[in-house]
């Protein structure tokens, strides 16, 4: 789709686990040809990079356009064609143009197959937080977050498995603001791919490399592996 | 690749379920998916629920689905037409049952079952027999009904022209109620006069988008109930 | 805009007062130029026929039109162009199709200035009845009658002033079902033009040759006078 | 004969009074009405309400009439864009109020204004911080928000063309939250880069019916924000 916004850099040499394109392309794994998808602003952006051959999904940006495509090259393009990251797109064929009420009638009424979100904080009861960390001086912000978590059918995570400083993403309770109750369908971070379930988190597959043990220390809530596939990727 | 065209309107609806709530575009006779609603006639499903505006005149089309006594229940704003027989008969006979809503309410029923919009208030009804035994509520003093979102099994609609990926583009007056109509079913089908490949039509100038379309047939020539009529058709 | 279903006959010679093309013509006189006009199915589409030259006035089909022009030829046109009364129609220049939900808007939002509808009862308040009997064995059915008097913001009734029987429409309260409450502006009778106001049905106007006391004796609610023109028409 | 256009935007803003509230499209930089904003910043008017999904980025269009200190509150779903520094500074300074809406909520409010649906139900929002304190009822077992609908005394927004009864197409995302905002205020004013006679659109593919709007204005070249911004522009 388009460039990752900044310090691509840091994929070359992950410490352990997934690169960021190493989440992305194993997002793409999962999604079925035919899907039509929503992609978070930022990192889960990366995912229209690594769709298998021979699958087509259709880009759906909330700002009004269904059948978006990759972005052109720096200063190409139409500066009103763009999605909702604001940077500039292009179409691909059988593209359609709406305006608001209806991308969010798409997206409120169930229509979009699925939406791959970032997060601050994902709770056992698949609770997300990640449009604002509440502080005092920090400018509130949502744009469409909170109506993707409440329509889309499946809403994947895609995140660090901890923060910049360690701390667990995946947790008991969200302690930041939330964008929505229940709604997180499945995690892919650095370390695992994660169900969340009515037993809560469920360890669906490790990264390369990665011991249950070394993700379930990472993780804020327990963390049950019955269903883990037992061969790896 | 995407391409939602069915081979014909039979196979478009096979699937079509006794008590299947169906919602069947068209205001009068433009915009009604003549050849859809036939095909459901052929399909043999019953006791189903029907979401149109109207309810078909002469021995086609809709009023012919309703002769084949396929229909529990229709949802309707006009049921009595000129020239519409078939409903008026089999209401007073007790064979059918009828639900009345307002036409613009009827319209954003639908649209807002389409949309994720549990339910709404409008001041149309307020104090009438059709606001009777609903919920109301004053803004800015003045009476609104509560009305909730409406939603089918199936929704069958005819476009003017459709591309593989379920982007319809409507002829005049035939729009009506089904890009609406499309957006509330789990199933939307539609029939197209022309029917061409992803990309080909203006992306500025789709109506209804191709997310809200499951399955296209072509139907190079449909009929239509006045024709049909005129020629002293029925149908099956 | 279109012909009258039936019986034009009956407008060669009415015993008083206005004729049915008469109400009409007296009922366009009061359309600004520029207006956006609903002409409810039946006798009020007459009023089309009779707009002042000079005058734009731009129709509403509920239906999905803006911009709708006369009837073409008996057996031309398209017959998925039609009006709300299921007649074909024409198109203006500048003409719009859009679907139910915007048509609808357009009423209920007060976007259009004026509709012009048919009466079988109005009252002293400004109820309207319009749209059933409410006998038993009648087939109910209403379009967009009460979506209508909900929105549009002035409606005007084109009614006779009693029916074939002689009973007067216009009475102290609606014996038939309603279509909507305190909605109706003005009334444009064959016999006179009524407004309807907070202190009830005031006399605006008398058809020629008919006298206050004429419509008093059959109209169902008492008539004021104070406002009437001092000069007919 | 109908002709809504008025000769400059300076022309089409002179009555915007003091305390209006003003729906602004665009979405970023696309469908922003910067000439008609810079009309305004001009004019005048100040303690206004705006809603607008944004707030501006540099110090030109919606950035400059917040920097001109003329706007009491922002209605908006996302007032922290990248470049987008005003408003951030002028809330933190709490001198200017902010109602902040999901984006889907906010479209669909507008879309209500303009409807005349009083309120509905969304379950945006339910359980969240800006759920909180409204109105909540549970429908089919799941907790829903209700939602009022928004107007506003003005609403300016961007056309890629329009005609004299003030139909109008958009070009590409730039269409964004335009068309409801034509419908949820007293007066729509549209600056479009063609204009031309009625007759001249495809009936089937207007966007905006003229009925919504009230002032057309012609704006040859439009321009952008992020032109402006990279040139070192600011307003006035």
């Amino acid at each position: 789709m388009s460039a990752a916004p900044k310090d691509r850099a840091a994929d070359a040499a992950p410490a352990v686990g997934w690169s960021r394109d190493g989440i992305a392309e194993r997002v793409a794994q999962d999604i079925p040809s035919g899907s039509y998808v929503n992609l978070g602003i930022g990192i889960p952006e990366l995912v229209a990079r690594f769709v298998p051959g021979g699958r087509t999904l259709v880009y759906h940006t909330e700002n009004g356009l269904l059948g978006m495509g990759p972005s052109p090259a720096a200063g190409q393009g139409d500066p009103e064609l763009i999605n909702a990251g604001k940077r500039r797109v292009s179409m691909m064929p059988g593209a359609a143009f709406f305006d608001q009420a209806t991308s969010f009638a798409m997206i409120r009424g169930g229509h979009l197959d699925l939406s791959v979100l970032g997060a601050m904080q994902v709770a056992a009861n698949g609770d997300l937080a990640n449009w604002s960390t509440g502080a005092d001086d920090a400018i509130p912000a949502v744009g469409g977050a909170m109506d993707l978590v409440a329509g889309v059918k499946r809403v994947f995570v895609m995140t660090t498995h901890v923060t910049k400083e360690g701390t667990p993403k995946l947790v008991e309770r969200c302690t930041y603001p939330l964008t929505g109750r229940g709604v997180v369908t499945r995690i892919y971070s650095d370390l695992a791919v994660v169900d969340v379930t009515p037993r809560g988190f469920e360890l669906l597959e490790l990264a390369p490399g990665v011991s249950y043990e070394f993700v379930k220390e990472r993780t804020g809530a327990p963390l049950l592996r019955d269903r883990m596939r037992q061969q790896g990727p | 690749m995407i391409d939602k065209r069915f081979a014909s309107a039979r196979d478009a609806v096979a699937d079509v379920h006794d008590g299947a709530t169906v919602m069947i575009g068209g205001f009068g006779e433009a915009g009604s998916p003549i050849e859809l609603i036939h095909a459901l006639i052929d399909q043999g499903a019953k006791d189903l629920v029907v979401v149109s505006n109207n309810t078909g005149t002469g021995l086609v089309g809709l009023a012919a689905l309703l002769r084949a006594g396929r229909v529990r229940k229709v949802v309707c704003s006009f049921p009595k037409t000129a020239g519409s027989t078939v409903f008026p008969d089999l209401y007073r006979a007790g064979k059918v049952e009828l639900e009345l809503v307002p036409q613009g309410t009827l319209a954003e029923r639908i649209r807002a079952g389409g949309a994720g919009i549990a339910a709404f208030y409008t001041p149309t009804a307020a104090g009438t027999p059709l606001g009777e035994g609903k919920e109301t509520r004053a803004f800015n003093g003045r009476e609104h009904v509560l009305e909730h979102g409406l939603r089918a099994d199936f929704t069958l609609i005819k476009g003017r022209v459709a591309d593989t990926h379920g982007n319809v583009m409507y002829h005049r007056t035939a729009r009506n109620f089904a890009p609406m109509m499309a957006t509330a079913s789990s199933c939307t089908i539609v029939q197209a006069a022309e029917v061409v490949p992803a990309g080909e039509l203006d992306a500025e100038a789709v109506v209804t988008p191709g997310i809200f379309v499951d399955r296209v047939v072509h139907v190079a020539e449909p009929a239509l109930e006045s024709a049909l009529n005129e020629a002293g058709a029925s149908y099956p």
